[in-house]
């Protein structure tokens, strides 16, 4: 017993969930953020993300490790539209984490929250358990059309059916600069590691760089009052900070009955299907 | 009435040893296609010998596969820069070998090697971490400068699979050397 | 114990063990892979390693430079150019997808040739040059007086340049097509600040912004240059966090990220422009140019503009405070609010209101770069008379789809239908381009060579240099290169005055002319090779380059009231077509990524769609997903509704760029085509096509549309989504 | 036991010691050629709607299912929930009973345990036709390997796998061990390969006292053992949904929900099966009254607890009162495409089970099956409409979706009862259906001798 208490302590490693070598993170500020996706773009360019087709878009199956959530508030002609870019927050207590039978989500040390492909046999729990709903399932095994497969980043994996896959913070270029960086023996700096939905947002709404550095720009941005956490209720720890949109509040004429209203509205569409014809559509 | 339980629970044991038979000859089946039958040393379209040229010749092995101390794959040499060489090598032309290599060249074709060190997809082996930090090339790819016609040599390697990658990164304490996503992504 | 069965037993199972440990070792063995070595490796080829090469992206005309990631011979990855003047490194979507044209499965490999019943045959090089100058030369000899036509998009570049000389050698017309309201803007900046060409917007340092009808972060002009602007215009601009107000019918991507929305009605943002600037006179504004002026004495009382643009009174009255108390305003104007009836005046209102606001030579300044000229809805008609009439021998069209991209009302299919023979140099048997007789294969521009010089630019002279980034996939040439060679062939003038190799030669030609006529000095292969290595060449604008500002205007006239076609009766609804980011008007159609992308407003992917107000659908009993008809003078479609709380409810929007009936898998019969609905109306004063001059009626057609959203519930439910307290 | 017990166990009075033998050993000998055309058609149906169509998915993909970005999970969780539930009444039910004393359960336990055992099995098939990629599915075992790559033993799944490996185990051992004594009388009362067979089925039992005494022993000692195994199992499976943050699904009361919802439903499942065993297999003799009656009466009191629970639900979502509950129960109980199937629930599970008040009803056979049938089909669509109605709508309103299973998800869930249908027939042929040496221990002590027809001779 005693050895595999001793075998037990071999493996844990003080700090692990706290202390990071890097703390990847991102800020978005949304009062920069356009809606303009071209960060989902980017993002689907550099990351070998399949082209799903229409018939499965229709069945709910879009993959976008980035996506553009849009929320309306309030009515015409006082209506507004705001724009949240949603990916993998990169949680530091991950409800994925906890859920995969086979360890094929983890956090990393550098406060990534790691999905090995080869690893994962296709439960889903990660998925389910993710209030943010940012991963996503390989249903098939995608294919591109010939010749468009020619423009596959060769340094990310083309996943396979029946694995999770989700944002990865563009891991394969911040193990770029991490190898750069220990050819020189020395960090990574600030920018160095930048990845794709960052490099392409034409408003620099996306800002990315390590949080244990305090001089980097997503340091700085951190400390803005603006800074916030989506669903911080749950408590997930994310490392994606939002900074919120500081647009005046619409004009005035909300009434009481306007988030009733809203409800209801929801509930109208609940029983409309998203996808007209999901059920037959599958088989 | 009595019926001995060993004697009634005989074809149990032979059912259970038959079915140990059926186990361990998978495992030596397997064991044995990879130790034999496996393609480990394909043929190449040129006989080439690393024996003579690393070997004899003593080329040193980033001549060639020049790319190994900067990128993640090590490369395989042009036609161009086999043919610089032998283009001056007078004594060796006309072996029909070497006449391949330059039906290549007169083509205007590159040399369809076989690859015999291959990793899965999944597995993004950089090459120049591992030359940068000292590492020989015949740690994972074997003696090549004693091979006429390069092998992958199984109880070396253990058939490039990722046991030797983990046991190597521990020893050695790489930094976060057992991080999936080192390799993963 | 043991007998010699069970011994035989025993051994015949270790067999069955063997040969399935074999099966299975022969089942996960992996394949053998080959590595194709290189023949002769170019200088800078690395295998595993990114080689990166600037160039210019060609999908829209704003012309942001990009970096191209090339592996292993291969473009991977777009993105922006971080030493570009005009994006900065940012890129759009558009921009990100275009690897999808260049690896596009329905991009043309080699020339193509009409087998005369509706389909083509790949033909080589040889055969459609030797015909092309066997039809040029007839056209000389026989031609009668009838001109052959040219159809491009225009650009400023010098493959346009070549363009224009090969035509003018073969005596050809030239029609610029785009829905654009490049016109308009022109003919107003040139009454208001005096100056030939599209001022610069310095959007980064103003601080209130009122934009009329112009989608600066969508699809007007040059979306990321102003998109980078926008975000200093945000956050850690000058002076803090500024405001936008934005007045159109519909709530565009620039709409959206306003701070405030006016729902104007179609045509009446000019009198509400120009009310403005009246109101701002009247508090003291103006200069000595606008003091003279008298007031605006035709404009309207912001009241009664307000009124006539059915928005609040009070909102316009608040805004006219912040103008007024603004430090750097500045006035937008572009769009559909440009491209009525009376687009022209009411940009003349806005630029009014510019110069009213002390805006002109603040934060608009003018720029170098002229901008095309396109074509006016005369020059269009007169193309589609004389083709009628059987005077059209010859149409080439160069990169542009007509016949998909602009109304069908201008007869522009009929008169490629009705012309002796049509030549289309294009990447994609698109709608144009499979009426022709030969079709020949271009390059992609990741393969060629090229140049732009961004229009409106910077606020500096930026000229962009396009270089291959890789070897050609397929058996093409570029367009310059088809003309480069057709003149070498030809002879004569032709050849004359296109005496280059290829469109390298040309492009390089051009550039050493250009600069030496700016005088610029110095070693010309040195710095254009540096050119190459950044990818642009921009050069602060020196004394006397530009046209200064005109310091005088005369008065603008009130816009007279909007004219459309089709009566109210009839067709209740005013048509608000609009380009999207990804699809403009027709280019993002055939590229998947872009087909894939959710639309930023509404989170429709695959197709097209109506957008009407909720109030409006719930009068004619639809909801989100109904098919409908539009019927206006000129066309009908059928096309999903979608409930956009963001449209007035007269008005009934619609995306451009879909519906092709060919042009590859993901374009073709995908959507609807808004562009089929538009009537020839024109612009009162400048004569080009106002494209946001049609009313429609809607028809519920009582079935369910193919609509794809990916978005459910578009209202955040009380939930702390978009930060701490709510929604606010 | 009383006597007026005893005759309400009995249907057609007492039957003899001989008369168990002979009746039990019937229904294993004799197969009529309806039982064969039965075991085709199901085997049959199960290869024909079960495993093609699960090739056919692990051909595609799971895509072949309905499920899509935001419902991750649908049938197949619902319907390994559902089975694991079903297998919740036999080993419990039979231990429970066996410690408290209860004859009567001596007639039904072992078709009940066999329920159990092969409702297990179809939720472990469940297990696999959900995963992505089924053949790494043993990379959830921690199995020692040179990469040092271990299961994640923090995850309900994790656990899951634990619990039903042990559940499976002993319930396996327990219904083995229970029917030793009565291998050893097929054997005895039979000649040739079955004699063979059952030799070895029963380990040699030969009926000493020291056997008699161990078997006794270790049957109790188990049936303490899976009791509280029992209870954890169906608890264990509730945390794959109530560790999540599903508002839905995130519920403390998750755990006694679904033990309770199981041991329900496997009650009901019981009352089927020895619906079935008494028409088709003839053991009517064996099945009577006392345990229709005694098993109602646990339905009875089942479903008001069942009730009583999903109020609490509702409840604590409405106290709550926060958008994310909110939103759920309304989308659950009136606004989603699964609202009349949450309603259906409540009928078939609160509303019906409600006429067990009356006895009449309880000790009719026919009534009961009926009753127990919809009491199933009403659990079946509780689990469906857990899984559906909660995760197409969690937290961000904009990626709220909808799900509908897919043809292959209905075909795979109606073969899962044909693979149940073929085992449970397997079973009657192989394991005497009914205990006989325990029948005997509840039957009167002065008929121990003599089979009737041995007494008419005499």
């Amino acid at each position: 017993m005693s050895k595999i208490t001793d075998k037990l302590r071999e493996y844990r490693v003080d700090g692990y969930y706290t202390e990071f070598d890097y703390h990847w993170t991102m800020t978005v500020d949304l009062d920069r953020c356009t809606g303009c996706e071209a960060c989902v773009v980017a993002c689907q360019a550099e990351n070998n993300l399949p082209i799903v087709g229409e018939k499965r878009m229709r069945q709910g199956r879009e993959m976008k490790w980035i996506r553009v959530e849009r929320y309306w508030d309030g009515d015409y002609p006082n209506a507004r539209l705001n724009f949240i870019p949603m990916l993998c927050q990169q949680c530091d207590q991950a409800p994925c984490e906890i859920a995969c039978p086979v360890f094929a989500t983890y956090h990393n040390q550098d406060g990534l929250n790691a999905q090995v492909y080869n690893r994962c046999i296709g439960t889903r729990t990660c998925a389910v358990y993710c209030p943010y709903e940012v991963r996503f399932f390989n249903w098939f095994t995608y294919t591109w059309d010939e010749p468009l497969e020619q423009q596959l980043n060769p340094d990310v994996t083309v996943r396979e059916k029946g694995v999770m896959e989700k944002c990865t913070f563009c891991i394969q270029r911040i193990n770029r600069a991490k190898d750069a960086a220990r050819d020189e023996d020395r960090r990574v700096g600030d920018g160095e590691a930048q990845p794709a939905c960052a490099q392409a947002c034409p408003t620099d709404a996306i800002v990315f760089g390590d949080r244990n550095d305090p001089d980097s720009a997503v340091s700085q941005k951190m400390q803005d009052p603006r800074a916030y956490e989506v669903l911080k209720e749950l408590n997930t720890a994310p490392s994606v900070i939002y900074l919120k949109n500081a647009r005046a509040p619409l004009h005035a004429e909300k009434d009481e009955g306007h988030h009733r209203e809203e409800a209801a509205e929801a509930h109208a569409a609940a029983g409309e299907p998203r996808w007209a014809d999901s059920g037959k559509a599958a088989s | 009435m009595s019926i001995s339980v060993f004697e009634a629970a005989r074809p149990v044991f032979t059912g259970l040893l038959v079915a140990v038979m059926v186990i361990v000859g998978a495992f030596v089946g397997h064991w044995a296609h990879g130790a034999w039958l496996n393609d480990h040393t394909p043929v190449q379209p040129i006989e080439f010998s690393h024996e003579v040229h690393a070997g004899e010749n003593e080329i040193p092995c980033q001549y060639c596969h020049a790319w190994a101390d900067r990128s993640a794959t090590a490369g395989v040499p042009s036609v161009e820069t086999c043919v610089g060489c032998h283009k001056g090598l007078s004594e060796v032309r006309g072996q029909p070998e070497i006449e391949k290599l330059f039906g290549y060249w007169e083509r205007g074709e590159g040399i369809p090697w076989v690859k015999v060190h291959d990793t899965p997809d999944f597995v993004h082996f950089r090459h120049k971490p591992h030359i940068r930090a000292g590492v020989e090339c015949q740690t994972c790819h074997g003696p090549v400068e004693e091979m006429a016609r390069v092998t992958r040599r199984i109880d070396l390697n253990q058939d490039l699979r990722m046991p030797w990658c983990i046991d190597c990164h521990t020893e050695e304490q790489v930094a976060n050397g057992r991080d999936c996503l080192t390799c993963h992504y | 114990m043991v007998s010699r069965r069970d011994v035989f037993k025993f051994a015949g199972a270790g067999g069955v063990g063997v040969g399935a440990g074999l099966l299975l070792g022969e089942v996960n063995q992996r394949p053998l892979e080959t590595l194709l070595s290189t023949h002769i490796p170019p200088e800078d080829f690395s295998p595993g390693l990114d080689t990166w090469y600037n160039t210019l992206c060609r999908m829209c005309p704003a012309g942001c430079g990009i970096s191209v990631k090339v592996r292993e011979g291969r473009a991977r990855k777009i993105e922006g150019n971080a030493a570009h003047p005009v994006n900065r490194g940012g890129t759009c979507a558009l921009g990100q997808a275009s690897l999808n044209a260049l690896y596009n499965p329905d991009r043309l490999r080699s020339p193509m040739r009409a087998d005369g019943e509706g389909g083509f045959v790949p033909a080589p090089w040889d055969e459609a040059f030797e015909e092309l100058v066997s039809r040029l030369n007839a056209l000389e000899e026989f031609a009668m007086g009838r001109q052959a036509w040219v159809l491009t998009g225009g650009a400023l570049s010098s493959g346009e340049e070549a363009l224009s000389r090969f035509a003018s050698a073969l005596n050809a017309r030239v029609l610029r097509l785009a829905l654009d309201t490049t016109a308009a803007e022109r003919a107003a900046a040139k009454a208001m600040y005096g100056f030939e060409g599209l001022p610069h917007y310095d959007i980064a340092n103003a601080d209130v912004i009122v934009s009329f009808g112009a989608d600066f972060l969508g699809s007007w002009r040059s979306p990321i240059a102003y998109a980078k602007a926008y975000g200093d215009f945000r956050q850690g601009g000058q002076g803090g966090r500024g405001y936008l107000a934005q007045v159109e019918p519909r709530m565009s991507l620039t709409g959206a990220n306003a701070d405030e929305w006016l729902a104007a009605k179609p045509g009446a943002e000019g009198a509400l422009a120009l009310a403005l600037a009246a109101e701002l006179l009247r508090r003291g504004y103006g200069d000595a140019a606008t003091s003279a002026w008298n007031g605006l004495s035709g404009a309207m009382s912001l009241e009664e503009a307000a009124r006539h643009a059915d928005v609040p009174a009070a909102r316009v009255e608040a805004l006219a405070g912040r103008l007024a108390a603004a430090k750097a305003p500045l006035a937008l104007g572009g769009g559909a609010a440009g491209a009525g009836s009376n687009g022209t005046q009411a940009l003349t209102a806005v630029a009014a209101l510019n110069r009213v606001l002390g805006a002109a030579g603040g934060t608009v300044r003018p720029n170098l770069a002229h901008a095309t000229a396109y074509s006016g809805l005369r020059d269009i008609e007169d193309f589609a008379a004389q083709a009628a009439s059987g005077d059209v021998p010859m149409v080439i069209l160069a990169g542009v789809d007509p016949v998909h991209d602009l109304p069908e009302s201008l007869g522009i299919r009929k008169a490629l239908e009705r012309a002796d023979f049509v030549v289309s140099l294009d990447s994609f048997l698109n709608d144009s381009a499979s009426l022709a007789d030969w079709v020949l294969a271009t390059d992609n521009f990741l393969e060629t060579w090229g140049d732009d010089i961004s229009s409106p630019g910077a606020g500096m002279l930026t000229a962009t240099l396009q270089q291959p980034v890789q070897k050609r996939l397929h058996d093409t040439l570029s367009v310059t290169d088809i003309i480069l060679k057709l003149a070498t062939r030809l002879g004569g003038a032709a050849a004359e005055a296109l005496p280059h190799e290829d469109a390298q030669a040309f492009t390089r030609s051009e550039w050493e002319a250009a600069w030496e006529s700016m005088g610029v000095s110095g070693d010309f292969n040195a710095r254009f090779r540096r050119a190459q290595q950044d990818g642009v060449w921009a050069a602060a604008l020196a004394e006397g380059m530009a046209d200064e500002l005109s310091p005088e205007a005369a008065a603008p006239q009130p816009p007279p009231a909007a004219e459309f076609a089709g009566g109210e009766a009839e067709y209740p609804f005013v048509f608000h077509p609009y380009a999207t980011q990804g699809f403009r008007e027709g280019v993002g159609a055939n590229l998947p990524w872009m087909q894939e992308l959710p639309d930023p407003l509404t989170s429709v992917a695959y197709g097209s769609w109506a957008e009407v107000n909720p109030a409006t659908a719930r009068e004619l009993g639809l909801r989100t997903g109904d098919l409908v008809e539009l019927e206006s003078p000129a066309g009908k479609v059928s096309v999903p509704v979608v409930e956009y709380p963001g449209v007035r409810p007269d008005v009934v929007a619609m995306p451009l760029g879909h519906g092709h009936r060919a042009n590859g898998r993901y374009a073709r019969g995908r959507g609807a085509n808004a562009a089929s609905l538009l009537a020839a109306q024109s612009d009162s004063a400048t004569g080009t096509l106002a494209w946001a001059a049609t009313r429609v009626a809607l028809r519920a057609l009582g079935k369910r549309g193919r609509l794809i959203r990916t978005s459910g519930v578009s209202r955040t439910l009380g939930r702390q989504i978009l930060g701490p307290d709510g929604e606010h | 036991m009383s006597s007026v017990l005893r005759q309400q166990m009995f249907d057609h009075g007492e039957p003899a010691y001989a008369e168990v033998n002979r009746d039990v050993i019937k229904a294993l000998t004799t197969t009529t050629w309806r039982y064969w055309v039965t075991l085709g058609i199901s085997a049959g149906a199960g290869l024909l709607f079960f495993f093609a169509p699960w090739i056919y998915q692990i051909i595609v993909g799971v895509g072949a299912a309905g499920m899509n970005r935001n419902a991750m999970w649908g049938t197949y969780l619902s319907n390994f929930i559902f089975w694991i539930g079903l297998s919740h009444s036999g080993t419990l039910l039979s231990a429970v009973l066996h410690i408290t004393q209860s004859d009567w359960r001596k007639s039904i336990y072992r078709s009940a345990e066999a329920m159990t055992l092969f409702s297990l099995m179809t939720a472990a098939l469940f297990v696999m036709v959900h995963v992505g990629r089924v053949w790494f599915v043993h990379w959830t075992f921690p199995v020692p390997n040179p990469m040092e790559l271990w299961p994640n033993f923090r995850s309900p799944l994790m656990f899951d796998v634990m619990a039903i490996m042990t559940y499976l185990t002993a319930s396996s051992v327990f219904i083995y061990m229970g029917s030793l004594p009565d291998f050893a009388a097929v054997r005895d009362a039979s000649t040739g390969l079955r004699r063979r067979i059952y030799a070895i089925l029963c380990f040699g039992w030969r009926g000493t006292g020291h056997e008699w005494h161990t078997l006794g022993w270790a049957y109790t000692f188990f049936a303490v053992l899976v009791i509280p195994l029992a209870v954890s199992v169906h608890s264990i499976v509730s945390w794959d949904f109530a560790l999540s943050t599903v508002p839905g699904l995130h519920q403390t009361i998750f755990a006694p929900y679904f033990v309770c919802g199981a041991i329900y439903s496997g009650t009901a499942g019981i009352v089927t099966v020895m619906w079935m065993l008494r028409r088709f297999m003839g053991f009517g003799r064996y099945i009577g009254k006392l345990h229709i009656d005694n098993l109602s009466k646990l339905l009875l009191v089942l479903s008001l607890i069942w009730t009583y629970i999903n109020i609490c639900e509702v409840f604590t979502g409405w106290y709550a009162d926060t958008s994310f509950e909110n939103e759920a129960i309304l989308y659950r109980i009136k606004d989603g495409p699964f609202a009349w199937l949450y309603w259906e629930m409540i009928f078939f599970c609160a509303v019906v089970p409600l006429l067990l008040f009356s006895r009449r009803i309880r000790q009719n056979w026919n009534v009961m099956l009926v009753i127990s049938i919809v009491i199933n089909i009403g659990m079946l669509t509780e689990r469906f409409v857990i899984v559906a109605s909660s995760l197409p709508r969690k937290f961000l309103p904009d990626v709220f979706g909808v799900y509908f299973p897919s043809l292959v998800e209905i075909s795979i869930t109606v073969g899962s009862f044909a693979i149940f249908t073929t085992l449970f027939l397997l079973f009657v042929k192989i394991f005497p259906a009914v205990s006989i040496y325990e029948v005997k221990e509840t039957l009167n002590p002065l008929r121990k001798r003599q089979a009737p027809e041995q007494e008419a001779r005499a």
